[in-house]
């Protein structure tokens, strides 16, 4: 890039960043993130990679379109990437399950996630699904066996993970490839437990009630930033990142890139420990209750055979 | 009226006090009804040993729900329990174990920030002191209440699992009806070893919601113990009699003689 | 066992040690070795453990009937079982597939044997199958990729693993649960790449031709412990092992012992080396061409992150 | 005669020569034809730069087999290989890798103890040297003749696939068509990356068997390389003239620029 286009990128930046700190409702963030024309995994890993490589299957059962796992490097650097995919057309939306793994998208992901350890390569995951498919077959197949053993794993993985919420952070479908070292948001994502819809109709036994559910949930950026559940939010282009994708590409691969110099000179035992101790500590509002949470923590962490 | 119960299985009534002196599984027909949290203690723990982990956790409203904490009030003064869960550890046939017990009854069993927090300092003290830890689960799924932080649960009660797996120390997984949602997504499913009780309901989706989803009615018996069993995610099922002396023989042999050390 | 018991038990091993020098034929074998009425695996487990407790399911798609594992006790040491299962009668017969396992039968004795590594119980094989099952679901399932992956990992497991050949010990599919330390075959148990059936109809162009095949593929207990393929051989009663299971597994349970003891001292560096060793110089005929295999592997094995 | 190929995919009749200048692949319709090992390495390594793996081993018959002497010597003639693979070492796009090449014009492609021992030396080699490992499979599966000692080279390949494991080296597997059996069974599915060409058969059981466990014909492309990829097995399936390339890439990715060490 030159100077002037360097300049002109920060500029946008600042700009959205100022845009950002007003934001849009819970509501709106849902209509937005969930817009088809929404760019997904595929157009930031193709855009941000000098060359990528999708890897597919699970190695016991399927490949699950609805998410995608490869290897690509950026600037030179190798990456390992997994990410849901929701597809970028009708066609492929119905190919891709509109986002929604079964048990063997989840398996395919700890395939990568463990090959990338073997390896020693970072891991940059995308999240963007409503949810894991609640269907018969996933069921059967043990789809919370999956999505359980990701859990488990990622958090002991040795190699830094990067998590992006670029679109719907849904439920433990979004959690299953969503523990990592940080988490960022693109600023009209959202992250939840449960849909809005499903929120309303189960507390508010009204699923017309949604929108209001949308802002009683907390479930923009700027919710969980407040929270501290995410690191950070990454700017969008003021009518979202379906306007300017190529503005919100070059802001993540920027993160990726800061982070990775820092995260990957780390030794593997502070990386794990940190991350682990990120994690226990979560609930900001339980922390008083339990101060010898790290200490005890940490005294296990000492104990594993790593 | 209390005295009378009746089994959704046989059809039959029966007197409650009969019932409870089978620690509720019908004598006719084996059906296992659900256990409160003391009893489930007091049926697995020799007696007397069971001492609680400190229960001093701080009530919280995360993200604000309107009426949230009035409905845990509620529950506290219902249920008899302070949350939906209790910790502490004891011994079983003279073996000492870390245990965690869900209760059904306090908000369907589920699991919010305090009951994610006990169940994860079970599984670090076990983890400290090389004991075993023992979870009977019974949850409708996350405590929407709370938020993305019930959500994050499911991480931390996963990641504590992670470290028993790397100190070698063992966990072991009772599933109970119903145990479903985020529970089964997190802890409930890294057993080493996952029992089941017979005839409980255990998946990830409910029923309703992959309903909701094909279009059609689910057919008899998906995601029963016997199902999961079948489907290569349950050990083994086990009636509530024989819990204890099955839970003693585990712990013999997931600690004792280790070879090659 | 009283002294006079004891002594008995011995006069008839020595006894049956007479007859096994003269021995079988292969086809006579062949044919013992498949008898319905021949004891199992489920036999020896429950037979000689003090307490025994079936572990189901592969975490992954489906508990294999055909594949039996579960933790016993033989007189109070814990010991992992595993075993092909072909039922004691028709109906057990169909449910076990004749022995025939899916990947998800292979699957589950990984995570048995997993699990015994983990909590440093050793292990005990117990091999009576035809083959893998040969189907077009086990296909799309993986059953190449569930063999080879035991293969691997079995053979760096670092707990004591003991093998038994107790039937009919049938291609990959006996190998995938049959990597281990030690190795034994019943007397007149067999052991091939490929059923007397399948090698008379492919190398000899005539599946009538089974019986001259079964001599040819040098496929007895003898013939393997000529080869060195096997580290001894169990005694059975005169009139097979199905004439008197409780003597041969009295023989089995002997060697469990006197194995285990030994064994479980060493430390798992040592195990797992000479088990690699012993699998790199299986092929006595190659050794001299290569001398300096030993010490190439020992080379490799001392890089590894155990 | 032997200057007209015919595509058994596309049905047409080809001069030989110009398939072969398009690396024994289809101009028309992509079919892959089976490509010669030599060839194949030719097509792979750097020029100039493979240097075979000591090549000294003893000819074998170690259950005695009658006539199999005989045949192997008749296979060295027509195949002018000594064996059903080529092991040694290279360079693709300038990075040193340990390869092994097996052919099916030598005994279908079957694996007995000279192959086995030579496909585990390439492993062992490339594990000693922290060289990425890249196998060509082609096999029609175990090599009979060599009785259990064919069965036993499963587990002395797929041990050595375990050293690469631990040692961290990474093994790359290319399927080309036919891959059954023994290999299958082995290494063939041990690879950090399973590559396939196009349109070639890999399975455990031969369609021929599979037919006659369940009685009736296979459907098309059942055990194809499309097949395994949707079922999992499979990492990608890569055009012939594409293979280099990426193998290039996957050794940079693989080798290059390790984290947190
Ligand atoms: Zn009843
Ligand atoms: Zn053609």
């Amino acid at each position: 890039m030159s100077e002037r286009t360097v300049q002109k990128f920060y500029e946008t930046l600042d700009k959205m960043e100022e845009m950002a700190s007003k934001g849009r409702s819970g509501w709106e963030c849902v209509l937005l993130s969930r817009q088809p024309n929404r760019p997904g995994a595929s157009y930031y890993i193709e855009s941000m990679c000098d060359n990528f490589m999708e890897l597919h299957g699970d190695r016991l059962y399927g490949d699950d379109r609805a998410m995608i796992t490869g290897i690509g490097t950026i600037e030179g650097r190798a990456v390992t990437f997994i990410g849901n995919r929701k597809g970028e057309n009708l066609k492929k939306n119905i190919e891709c399950n509109y986002g929604m793994s079964n048990p063997e998208g989840y398996r395919k992901a700890l395939r990568a996630a463990k090959q990338a350890e073997k390896f020693h390569r970072p891991i940059v995951c995308f999240i963007d699904t409503p949810g894991a498919y609640p269907g018969m077959e996933g069921e059967a197949r043990g789809i919370g066996e999956a999505i359980a053993r990701n859990l488990k794993e990622f958090s002991t993985l040795k190699v830094p993970i990067l998590s992006f919420i670029i679109g719907e952070g849904g439920s433990g479908g979004a959690l299953g490839i969503g523990i990592g070292d940080k988490l960022y948001m693109l600023e009209n994502a959202v992250y939840s437990v449960i849909t809005p819809e499903g929120f309303a109709s189960i507390l508010l036994r009204d699923p017309a009630r949604a929108q209001e559910a949308a802002e009683a949930m907390k479930m923009t950026s700027r919710d969980l930033k407040n929270f501290n559940i995410i690191h950070d939010i990454i700017p969008e282009a003021p009518n979202g990142a379906q306007s300017d994708p190529m503005l919100t590409c070059k802001a993540i691969k920027e993160t990726i890139m800061r982070d990775l110099d820092i995260l990957c000179d780390k030794s593997y035992e502070n990386l794990v420990r940190y991350r682990l101790k990120k994690i226990r500590t979560i609930d900001a509002h339980l922390r008083q209750a339990s101060p010898q949470i790290s200490t005890k923590l940490l005294e296990v962490f000492t104990r594993t055979k790593q | 009226m209390n005295n009378v119960i009746h089994c959704p299985s046989c059809h039959r009534d029966f007197d409650y006090d009969v019932v409870a002196a089978y620690q509720m599984v019908c004598p006719k027909c084996n059906h296992h009804h659900r256990l409160s949290a003391v009893k489930r203690i007091e049926s697995i723990a020799d007696e007397g040993s069971f001492v609680e982990f400190s229960n001093e956790m701080a009530f919280a409203n995360p993200i604000e729900i309107e009426g949230y904490d009035e409905k845990l009030k509620q529950n506290r003064t219902k249920s008899k329990m302070s949350e939906a869960v209790i910790t502490g550890r004891c011994t079983i046939d003279g073996k000492p174990a870390c245990i965690a017990v869900m209760s059904f009854d306090f908000m369907g069993g589920s699991m919010g920030s305090v009951v994610g927090e006990k169940i994860t300092e079970a599984m670090i003290e076990g983890a400290l002191n090389g004991e075993p830890v023992i979870i009977f689960t019974a949850s409708g799924g996350a405590r929407m209440q709370e938020g993305i932080f019930s959500l994050m649960q499911m991480a931390k009660t996963a990641s504590a699992a992670a470290l028993l797996e790397q100190t070698g120390t063992a966990l072991f997984i009772v599933l109970t009806h119903p145990t479903t949602g985020g529970v089964t997504a997190s802890f409930a499913m890294l057993g080493d070893v996952i029992l089941a009780e017979p005839g409980a309901l255990i998946g990830f989706a409910g029923p309703r919601v992959i309903e909701g989803t094909i279009g059609r009615k689910l057919p008899e018996g998906f995601q029963s113990s016997e199902f999961q069993l079948e489907k290569g995610f349950v050990d083994a099922i086990v009636d509530r009699e024989d819990l204890p002396k099955t839970l003693s023989f585990l712990i013999t042999t997931h600690t004792e003689g280790r070879c090659n050390e």
